[in-house]
This record gives structure tokens, sequence and C-alpha cells, in this order.
């Protein structure tokens, strides 16, 4: 029962038990033929287990691929996985990872409660952290004002931008009342802000008629669809996601909400995509599949490589955390390749830093580059579903793309101050 | 009015659900005297094992609609971890009731483990199985005819419960144990298969909740935790140990909680404790409980 | 006896900076932090007798106070912070004490456990004012007056925070000696033993439990502020119900029947908590079953099992 | 001259029921009342409200010449009137010591002293010797109540009565439990004790009757809810009517609630 983590490192590294702890600024030379060791923070039990599970997928994904093909610059790859759970206890096991197993980099970390405690710590410790995710946009400027060792991911309210744009290019004039129902946390706070911000940028005329706020992980959503229905709004915007979002459109298709030609925009679906089935999912709703749209057309070889083997694991369909853990460890590799190259010689950490920044990679899900600011740019896919495929679930009809410098506010911006000015062609 | 009959039905379902859950509390509060934290669990429990009986049978030719009594037998078969858990409860009748609730606490903790072990933590879900009973329309009224069946079982279940305790041989017996243990052990009662029995019934009350819900919701990991609060409130609102209680407990928090959520959501969960809490103050036995101390 | 014990254990509590990796010294803090937060505790569940299913709402207020005292109202002084949050807690003690303590038992327990989450209702969905989920940041502290900008925050963490907190348990577990020595603890406990005996001897009973509660919900805070400083960040978290749970763990863990038991509940716990999630991501379901192992076999827990083994020692050399 | 405890009329109704109608009773220094009558009689009633526990329906409760309707043991100990009950009421955990302590603290002004060890306090430990003296408990000082023998329990009990230092103590039934050999020599170590501490009158309620009549300076006799009888010992005796009322068969009514 205890061994999984063991048969993982088995399985990732090929060296087994972990030695003991080697820092790399001791011996160097020995270091060269040591395996790398990278510390995993992510979610294993409750809401939130979810996405640790998937995004576990896409670094062991990335390090088989990684140690198949000489690791990072001659040195494979060790995980030493640990669970993110809340700040307090996660904050310990970051500092575990950093002085106890003395690993080389940290990854992972999905919740912007913990990714707001750590980034402080870790900034402290010089530890060098890459996160996944949860980077909600408040409370992230006076945090971390200046990173060195944190490197965010993209902002969280990307595909709520994405969502807003693809609304109100499609069906512009076509609606009046809105209704939000989004997850009572900073992340659906801000997506339903986002969005009315964007509607009042473009000038759409509109009036919320209701906003529901259910907790993450509640299962009955009756009376809230109820509300929902009484409201009569012409467009409802949901950045529902976990198993809320499955219940959600069940309860609201149950209900009648979809029989009266109202507009669904959820820029969060491609979360559960493949629990939406077609029986209670119209087609012709705005679904986000974020950095990662398993069945693009278009995706790259290495994009349909990891669907399929990500199938042939779980007998599902990715969603986008594989894509960022990937992102994660491919920044990391070509910063230590890049420094590695540049200096002729085994880098230090402050060199790697220097080479992340700015580096490009070709992620799962498309191109991204990580910013000098230490914020990641990754490509986003959403668009309108149809039920026009082989599964047994809606998927896009149209997919449209946006790079993440379309998404997100610019280096030193305030993200509301950036969505009113930004200049984003439609 | 169509607004509101959608209210009321959402916020009786809600009920219905919650009645079951803690009318397994009440019971098991009645005669053993002990608050189970994990009731949460048994529920969750049943939610999983629901999914998986019924993906078993569809799996092997079961048509669609023979769901229902499915997820009914496996509510009740998974109930039988009762007995056992019983028995480790047996451990702690005569301790202080701390022990009890940390016993119970334990539970909670490796039910969390035990799911994600067998079930992984990805959210477990029946598709839309649900709809396989249809919707009943009346007007724009629309509900699934699923969640009505779920209230009229709950209902049922109730009814079932109340002519058991009042009619049978085996209520009085449990009636008269809740009452005074030591004069049902003087009349001859067997107090151990008593306990066991109606522990296991409680557990059962929880799990078959979980799995009647299921279709209609998803199985999750914080499913446990969750709902303990939830029931919690029901009991404290109706009076612990009293059946009667748990009735009307379950319908003040499923319709409070439904009003809150259409007039003024942010009070959603807000509302609730702070019935609790005026409860307590104004009626401390809760409304069908005795006053205490 | 038990005092030169104490110091002895507060002397090696002292050295540990020098003896353990910095990582161990940082598990220390929230130890520390948990023992102030259980001795109080222990007042009420020890020696009252009343079973707080709730007590992580102090534990939560604290937290709560050093974030918003450090990061809003730009308060520094940590000895300010402490002596507000621990003041708040306590304002917020008096009225929930006033309905609870006409309750024992487990409906005490569960009428505890409905403010508790009442209160992380409200820091989750009060967003503007809480951070909702993700909480208010908490800035690191001036120790008596002293800002150490020159460390980072992990020299900090395990030096002079370290000692501070060290010296704050000190002082705290000194003055809950002397609390529960006095005639105040001597009725508490009185309370506890027959409720009705000591009013008939002149005992005021629901008063008496009340102050009780105050003085455990100024531990409490003390606790969540020292935890919160330690994490940099306040989390509703903090006050959900199974941290509750966690607390009364740790307690049952020491075994509350000895003054000690919380100090040494909260050592063990932490240190147990740190191996098991090292060793299995199933450690949840470990960690449920040594609770029920320790309830079920010790349920003085380890200072009852030392007690225990002491005594038999003692019993089998002839003196 | 007042009377210490007084009834005037009192009356306590259970919604139809009536347990007491109409009682006055006074109680005077130097007394030991005892209060007979059959089970049902209404005797715990009487009790309760002569001790402040319940408030009357009708009349009232004076003790010293105050009202003392319904204010509750706290208020009545602190008043000076100490009750001990029929059955044995310690502190399992704490030694004998530590339950006088108890009381003896109450009273002062020491309770809520937070800071000064009570085992360290010169005056309060030797007004604990001198209770415990007085119970031959002094040899028990030490020992957890929950080790004394029945008897050493049920002397403990009411010797924490007395470290009240009270006017007025209410026993009931004292000797409950406690062997007919050893019945007189506790109820003589009772009685001596209170006088030897200062109280100024006793009520007592037994069942006994060779103890009401060695003991008592007046027997009070309740049945259906109305005083039967309130004489002397000698005169009580002499009424084989009032005997056998209270002595013999039990009365056919037994209604709920009032014993």
């Amino acid at each position: 029962m205890n061994s999984k983590r063991r048969k993982l490192l088995q399985a990732l590294g090929g060296t087994g038990i972990i030695a003991a702890a080697q820092p790399w600024t001791s011996a160097p030379a020995f270091a060269q033929n040591a395996p790398l060791r990278i510390g995993i923070l992510a979610p294993r039990a409750g809401i939130a287990g979810t996405i640790g599970e998937c995004g576990l997928k896409g670094t062991q994904f990335a390090v088989d691929h990684i140690n198949s093909t000489g690791g990072i610059a001659g040195r494979k790859v060790e995980l030493v996985i640990e669970e993110e759970t809340n700040p307090k206890d996660t904050i310990e096991r970051l500092r575990k990872l950093v002085l106890q197993d003395k690993v080389d980099c940290v990854q992972g970390i999905v919740s912007s409660g913990v990714s707001l405690a750590m980034g402080p710590v870790a900034e402290d410790m010089k530890a060098l952290v890459v996160s996944w995710d949860g980077t909600t946009q408040d409370g992230v400027k006076e945090t971390m004002p200046n990173k060195r060792y944190f490197f965010s991911s993209t902002d969280n309210e990307c595909e709520a931008v994405m969502a807003s744009l693809l609304a109100i290019k499609h069906w512009k004039g076509q609606f009046k009342t809105v209704a939000g129902i989004n997850p009572d946390y900073s992340y659906g706070r801000n997506n339903f802000a986002a969005f009315q911000a964007l509607l009042r940028k473009y000038g759409i005329e509109h009036t919320v008629v209701a906003d529901q706020w259910p907790k993450v992980g509640t299962t009955d959503l009756n009376s809230h669809v109820a509300a929902l229905k009484a409201a009569k709004p012409d467009l409802v915007f949901s950045s529902l996601l976990f198993a809320d979002l499955p219940i959600f459109m069940r309860t609201a298709h149950g209900a009648g909400l979809m029989d009266g030609g109202t507009k669904f925009v959820f820029p969060a679906a491609g979360f559960q995509h493949t629990a939406l089935k077609k029986s209670f999912t119209p087609p012709g709703m705005i679904f986000g599949h974020n950095t990662l749209y398993f069945d693009y057309a278009k995706g790259s070889e290495l994009q349909k490589q990891f669907v399929q083997w990500y199938h042939e694991k779980t007998n599902d369909y990715p969603n986008w955390e594989a894509d960022r853990a990937f992102f994660a460890m491919a920044v990391y590799k070509a910063g230590v390749e890049a420094a590695h190259k540049a200096k002729g010689g085994w880098p230090g950490k402050e060199d790697v830093i220097g080479a992340m920044e700015g580096v490009r990679v070709q992620s799962l899900g498309g191109p991204g580059m990580m910013r000098k600011d230490h914020i990641a740019e990754q490509t986003f896919y959403q668009g309108i579903t149809t039920h026009d495929n082989k599964y047994d679930f809606p998927t896009l009809g149209t997919v449209d793309v946006m790079y993440a410098d379309q998404l997100q506010k610019g280096t030193g911006q305030d993200f509301w101050k950036w969505i009113e000015t930004a200049n984003i062609k439609l | 009015m169509t607004a509101f009959l959608d209210v009321v039905i959402g916020g009786v379902f809600h009920a219905a659900v919650l009645f079951l859950v803690a009318a397994g509390l009440q019971l098991v509060f009645g005669v053993q005297k002990i608050v189970n934290l994990a009731c949460g669990s048994f529920y969750a429990l049943g939610a999983y094992f629901g999914i998986s009986a019924v993906s078993w049978c569809l799996a092997r030719g079961m048509p669609p609609a023979y769901f229902l009594p499915v997820l009914i037998v496996a509510g009740i078969l998974v109930g039988l971890i009762g007995p056992f858990i019983e028995a480790l409860l047996l451990t702690v009748y005569q301790r202080d009731e701390a022990f009890q609730l940390l016993l119970t606490f334990a539970l909670v903790l490796m039910f969390q483990d035990v799911l994600r072990f067998f079930w992984g933590a990805d959210p477990q879900q029946l598709g839309d199985l649900v709809m396989t009973y249809g919707r009943v329309k009346v007007g724009a009224l629309q509900v699934p005819t699923y969640n009505l069946l779920v209230i009229a079982a709950s209902v049922v279940i109730a009814a079932g419960l109340g002519a058991f305790l009042q009619k049978t041989r085996f209520g009085r017996i449990l009636r008269a144990t809740a009452e005074n243990r030591e004069m049902s052990l003087a009349l001859g009662v067997n107090v151990r298969w008593v306990y066991a029995s109606v522990f296991t019934l409680g557990t059962m009350l929880g799990t078959v909740g979980g799995a009647l819900v299921v279709p209609t919701a998803a199985a999750s990991l914080d499913m446990p935790v969750e709902l303990v609060v939830e029931a919690f409130a029901v009991v404290v609102i109706g009076g612990l140990g009293s059946m009667r209680g748990a009735l009307a407990g379950a319908l003040v928090v499923g319709l409070l909680r439904a009003a809150a959520i259409s007039w003024y959501s942010e009070l959603e969960m807000l509302a609730i404790y702070l019935v609790v809490i005026g409860v307590l103050v104004l009626r401390p036995g809760g409304l069908f409980g005795r006053p205490l101390e | 006896m038990r005092i030169a014990a104490a110091l002895v254990a507060l002397a090696a509590v002292a050295v540990l900076p020098n003896v353990l990796s910095p990582y161990h010294v940082t598990l220390v803090l929230p130890a520390l932090a948990y023992s102030i937060a259980l001795l109080g505790f222990n007042l009420l569940f020890g020696y009252t007798g009343l079973l707080s299913f709730g007590h992580a709402l102090f534990v939560a207020i604290g937290g709560y106070g050093a974030a918003v005292l450090s990061s809003k109202l730009g308060l520094r002084s940590f000895e300010a912070i402490l002596a507000l949050s621990a003041g708040a807690s306590v304002a917020v003690a008096i009225p929930i004490g006033l309905l609870a303590v006409r309750y024992v038992k487990i409906f005490f327990g569960i009428l505890t456990l409905a403010f508790g989450m009442l209160f992380h209702s409200f820091l989750f969905k009060f967003y503007d004012l809480t951070g909702g989920d993700t909480g208010i940041r908490v800035l690191r502290p001036s120790l008596l007056g002293r800002a150490y900008e020159d460390l980072d925050k992990t020299t900090w963490l395990v030096g002079p925070f370290y000692y501070y907190c060290v010296a704050l348990l000190a002082i705290l577990a000194f003055v809950m000696w002397r609390l529960v020595h006095s005639p105040f603890g001597l009725h508490l406990v009185a309370t506890r033993e027959n409720r009705r005996k000591a009013e008939y001897l002149g005992v005021r009973v629901r008063f008496f439990r009340l102050i009780a509660f105050s003085i455990s919900a100024f531990y409490g805070a003390i606790g969540g502020a020292i935890l919160a400083v330690n994490t940099g960040q306040a989390d509703p978290e903090l006050a959900y119900w199974t941290h509750s749970g966690e607390l009364v763990f740790m307690t049952v863990l020491g075994g509350f029947g000895n003054f000690f038991g919380p100090v040494v509940g909260a050592f063990s716990f932490i240190f147990l908590k740190d191996q098991l999630v090292g060793l299995t991501q199933y450690w949840r379901f470990w960690l449920g079953a040594i609770l029920i192992l320790l309830v079920v076999l010790f349920p003085r827990g380890l200072s009852g099992l030392t007690e225990r083994m002491w005594a038999r020692l003692h019993r089998s050399t002839p003196s | 001259m007042s009377a210490l405890v007084e009834a005037i009329g009192v009356g306590k109704r259970y919604g139809d029921f009536a347990a007491l109608d109409g009682v006055s009773l006074a109680i005077e220094a130097g007394e030991l009342v005892s209060i007979v009558g059959p089970n049902g009689a209404g005797k715990t009633t009487l009790v309760n409200l002569l001790t402040g526990l319940v408030p009357p329906t009708s009349g009232q409760v004076r003790f010293k010449g105050e009202d003392i309707a319904g204010i509750g043991p706290v208020m009545l100990a602190k008043r000076g009137m100490a009750r001990a009950f029929q059955l044995v009421h310690i502190f399992p955990e704490l030694t004998v010591a530590q339950t006088l302590a108890v009381a003896v603290v109450s009273q002062s002004s020491k309770a809520l002293r937070f800071f000064t060890a009570v085992a360290d306090d010169a005056a309060v430990n030797s007004r604990v010797r001198e209770v415990a003296a007085i119970f031959g408990l002094e040899g028990k000082l030490g020992t957890p109540s929950r080790l004394l023998s029945q008897g050493e329990k049920k002397l403990l009990d009411i010797a924490s009565a007395f470290a009240l230092s009270p006017e007025v103590i209410l026993l009931d039934e004292p000797t409950s439990g406690v062997s007919s050999a050893d019945k007189h020599g506790l109820m003589k170590n009772v009685v001596d004790a209170a006088r030897r501490a200062g109280v100024r009158s006793i009520i007592l309620v037994e069942h006994d009757m060779d103890l009401v009549a060695e003991y008592s300076t007046r027997i009070v006799a309740i049945q259906a809810g109305r005083i039967l009888a309130d004489r002397a010992p000698a005169e009580f005796f002499s009424d084989p009517g009032i005997v056998a009322a209270i002595v013999g068969k039990r009365p056919p009514r037994m209604p709920p609630g009032a014993s």
C-alpha cells in the first residue's frame, strides 16, 4: 500500500530507492553522474486529488521521455513526490524537499492559496519552484513583486478571458441578461469578474440577473439551478470544474434550463470533458480546454503520443493539468541545458534561473514560453462544441487557438487595468 | 410560482437525502449514545459502492431501468460493514464520550484513504443514467422523475422506520433500551445484539442514502467531511436522538438552504449555522429533543 | 521531580537547533505552537471535562489576527500581535462560551463544532474581507522590537523566532501550571468530577467553565499566531472541523490526564505525521489506525503509558 | 425573633397535581427538625423549596428573613445553608483534603485566585484538617475519594457540607446505605460536629424512626402535600393515628414527579 511512490520512482528514474542526499553545490564532479532530483508537490486526496492525478501523469510522461532520451544535460531525473494539502502542511513539505531531500527543483502546486503562501517561502529559501497552476490574480502582486526563484504558470484567468472573447465574438447582440454560477473561491470569483469586465470593455450592454457561488465540492445543485432558471438568463457563464460541472450539467438538463435557447459558456469545461455525456450536454456551448485539447487535429506528434499513452493507462482522455506539469518539466530541462551549454559545464542554480527566463519550449499542448518576469505563456484552446464525433461526450466543432500574450497581462501590469487597456483582436 | 415550486422541490430533495443520514445518526445516538462522525464516510461509501455495483450490472447487460433497485441493494450490502465497526466501538461503550467521538474521527481519517485506495482521486459518476426515468413536466415546472423517486423512497423509509419503531417487538425493545439500558438488561434483552443491529441499521441508512443520491451527483473524496457538518446541523435543530427531529431538522435545513441560495446566495451555509445556534439558544434540546443537563 | 523533568525538556528543546537539521527545526515550530494551543485546550478538556470539537476556531482567530494585523494594518510587533489576537479570541470566546457552557459532553462538542464551522463559513464566503480560500498573508513580525532584516526567513525561523517561541511556551506553561494548581484550578476539577456537588459547595460552575473556555481561547490564539507566522499565510482550513479533530487527537496522543501530556502529544503528532507522510501517500489511513489503537488500548496516551511503566519499574526494584 | 428558615403557606403544583399545598413551617436556631412522611408525600418537594432549588408556585420561603425562592445551590451556600444528599456525592479523583478545600475556598475570597497554589495555603489547610478531624478523616487526607470505603465516602460528603461553615444544614437521609449498627454512631458524630462547628439548626429527612425520635427537637410529618403534624418527639410518637399514617401503610396516591 505504501509502495506506490517507490514503484513510480523506479519506473521513472530506474535507480530504485533514492540514494542519500547529494547537494549539488558540494560535489559538482560527482553530481554530474548522479540523477537530478526533482520534488513534486501535488494534491492526492480531497477535491483537488483528481488534478494531482492528471498532473502526475504529465510529469511521468515527461520524465519517461527525458530519461529514455539521455536525461537533462546527461543526467537522469529522479522524482520525490510529496502531497500538496493546506498551506500550513504544504510549506512543511516544501521545506522537507528543499532542506532535507535537497532537491534541485520543485514543481507542482495547483491551489492559489498554497502558491501564495509558498512564493515568499521559496524566495526566502532560494528554492527553485516551477508551479503547474494556482496563479489566481488576487494577492499575487503584493506577495511576489520581484520573483527570483519562483516561476508561475499562466494566469488562471486566461481561460475566462478567452471564453469571454469567444462569447462576444460569436454571440454579440444575442444576449442581454447574463447569469453566473461559479465555484466559491478566488478562481471562480475572478473568472466571473473578468467576464463582466470584458463585456464592459466591449460595450456590451447586459444585466447580471443571478450570480451563484456554490462551494467547491457541492454535490446537490438543484437549488442553484432553480435560482438560475427563475432568473431566465440569455447566457450562463460558469467556471465550475471538478465533479461540480457534470453535476451542474445533469441537474440543469433535468430541470429544463437548456431547453429555452440559453447560451452557455464553460471556460473550464475541459477539466471534466469526458464526464459531460452527450445525452445531457447539448452541443453549441463554449468549452474551454485551457492549454491542452486532446482531440486537436493539428496537434503535435508529441501530443498524440501522450493522449494515446494516457488513454492506454487510464481509459480516459487527459485534461490540461498534464500539459502544465509537462510544461514545468520542459522549461526546467530547457533552462538547465541552455545554461549547461553556455557554461560548458554543470550550471549553478542562478545560471539555470537565468537561462529559464525567456526560454521557449514545445509542451504537450503546443508552443510555450517562460517570460522574463517568471510568468508562463502557453497556447490556449477553446471553441463551440459539437456532438459530431466518435466519443460519448461533446468535443469542439471549431477550435479557436490563442496564445497567452493575448490573454494575460504584460510584465508589471495589474490584471484588471490590463483588461481595460489591452489591445486584443477578437 | 414555478420558481417557488422549483425552490421547494430542490429543498425537499436535499432534505430527503439529509434525512436518511441524519436518521442513521439519530438511531445510533438514541440507542447507543454514540455520535458517529463517520456517518458521512458511510454515505460516501454507499455512493462509491453504488456506482461500482451499477456499472458492474450494466456491463453484464442489465437494462438501465433497473439501476434503482441495484443501488438500494448495493447500499444495503455495503452497510453490512456495520457490525464490524460496531465491534470496534464495543471497546469504548463504557468510556468517556470523548473517546467515542475520537474513534469515529479516526474512522473518518481512514475512510478517506480507503475510498481513494479503491476508487482513486477522480470523482466517480453514473453519467446520464438518472435520465432513464425521464422528467416530470407540469407547465414550466420540470423535475427529473428520479429526484421525485428519491424523495418518495425517503418518505417510505421514514414511514417504515416509524412503523418499525412503534409497532414491532424489536422496535419496542429498541425504544426500551434507549430509555434505560440497565432495565433492558434486567428484562433479559440481548443488548449486544440490539446494539449491533441498531448500528448496522444506522450504517445502512447512510449507505443507502449515499447510493440513492449518487446518480444525481457524483462520488468524491471530500463528500464525507462536508456532509457531516450538515447532518449535525440537522440533528441539533431536530434534537439529538429524535426521529421526528431528524425529519423536521432535515426539512428545515433543506428548505432553508434552498431559500438562501435563491434569495441571498452568500448566506447558504451561514444561514444554517445561524439557525443551529438560534435553536440552541431558544430551545436547548432542539425542536424534538429533551432539555439537557 | 516533574519540574526538574520539565526543565530538562526545556533545555533539550533549546539546544535542538544545534543538533537537528534546519528542516527538523522548522518542524519543531508547529509543535511549539500546538503545545501552547493544547495546554489551553487541555485546561478545558482534561481539567474541566469539556470536549470542544471546534477549538480550531481560536487557532484560526490567532492566525487571522496575525494576518490582518501584519499585512493589512501594518503592525509588526509580535508582542502586540499576540496580545491583540489573543484578546480578540477571548472577546469571541465569551459570547460563545456563555452559550456553550450550559452544555456538557457531546452537546458541548457539537455546539463548539457548529461555531467553528460558522467561522469557517464566514472566512470562506466573505471573500472581499477575508481573502476567501486563499486567506491572508502573514508578514514577518519583529520580535521585542528587533526586525532581523538581515536574516533570511529560514534562518530567522530556526533562530530568533524559534527561541522566542520556546520562551513563550515556557512562560505560558508556567502560567498554566500555576493556574491548574490554584484554587481556580481545583474548582474546575471539582466541576468536572461532580457538577451538582460542586454547586452545593458554592462553586459557580458555569462561571468557572466560562473562564476556562476563555483562557483556552487565549492560548489557542497564541498558538495560531505562531503557526501562521511559520506558514506565512492564514487560510480557512485552520478553522475547519477536521483541524479541531487533530487538536483532540494530539491531546489524547500525549495524554490529557497529565499536565505535560498535550506538549508530548503535539511533538509526537508532528513527528509521526511527518514520518507517515514521507512514507506513504495513504498516511491518513495509518494516522486513523494509530488513533484507534490509542483510543482502544492506551486511552491515557503516551504520558499515561510512561507513568505506568515508571510505576512498574519502581515496584519491581526493591528500594 | 424571626425564624431562621421559614415557609409561609407554600404550595407547589406540577400541572394539575399539587405536590405541596399551603405548608407553613418555621425553624428556629437551636432546633433539629425532622421531616418525615411516606414516599410521595411531598418531602422532597418541601426540601427542594426550603433549599431554594425550585421556586414555590404560591407562598414564600425565607432564610434569615430573606426570600430564597429558587436562588439555586451556589447562592444557598453563600447565604449559609448547606445540603447533603441521600446518595453519596463525591469528587472521585480528588483527595479528601482537596474535596474539603473546594468548600473551604469557595466560601473565602480565594475562589478566584489564579496563581497561588491551593496546596500551600496554610489557612485553608488548617481548616481542612480541622473539618477532617471532626469526622475522623484526618488519616485519609491524601487518599483519592474514589478509594474510600462507602461509609467514609458518606462521611466525606457530609464533611464537605460542614466545611462550608453553614448556619443551617439539611441532611437528606444521612444514614442511608450505612449499616444499622453504624447509624447511631454516624448520627451522633454529625450532630456533635454540627454543634462544635457552630451550625445553628439542622433539618433532617429520615426514614429511621429510632433516629428521628432520638435526635429531633421537633418532627414535621407530611402527608399528601400537607402538614399532618408538627410536634415535639414525645407528643408525636404518643399519637397512634399519626404514627400509623407515617410509619404504616403507604398511601394509595402515587403522583408522578412528586417524589
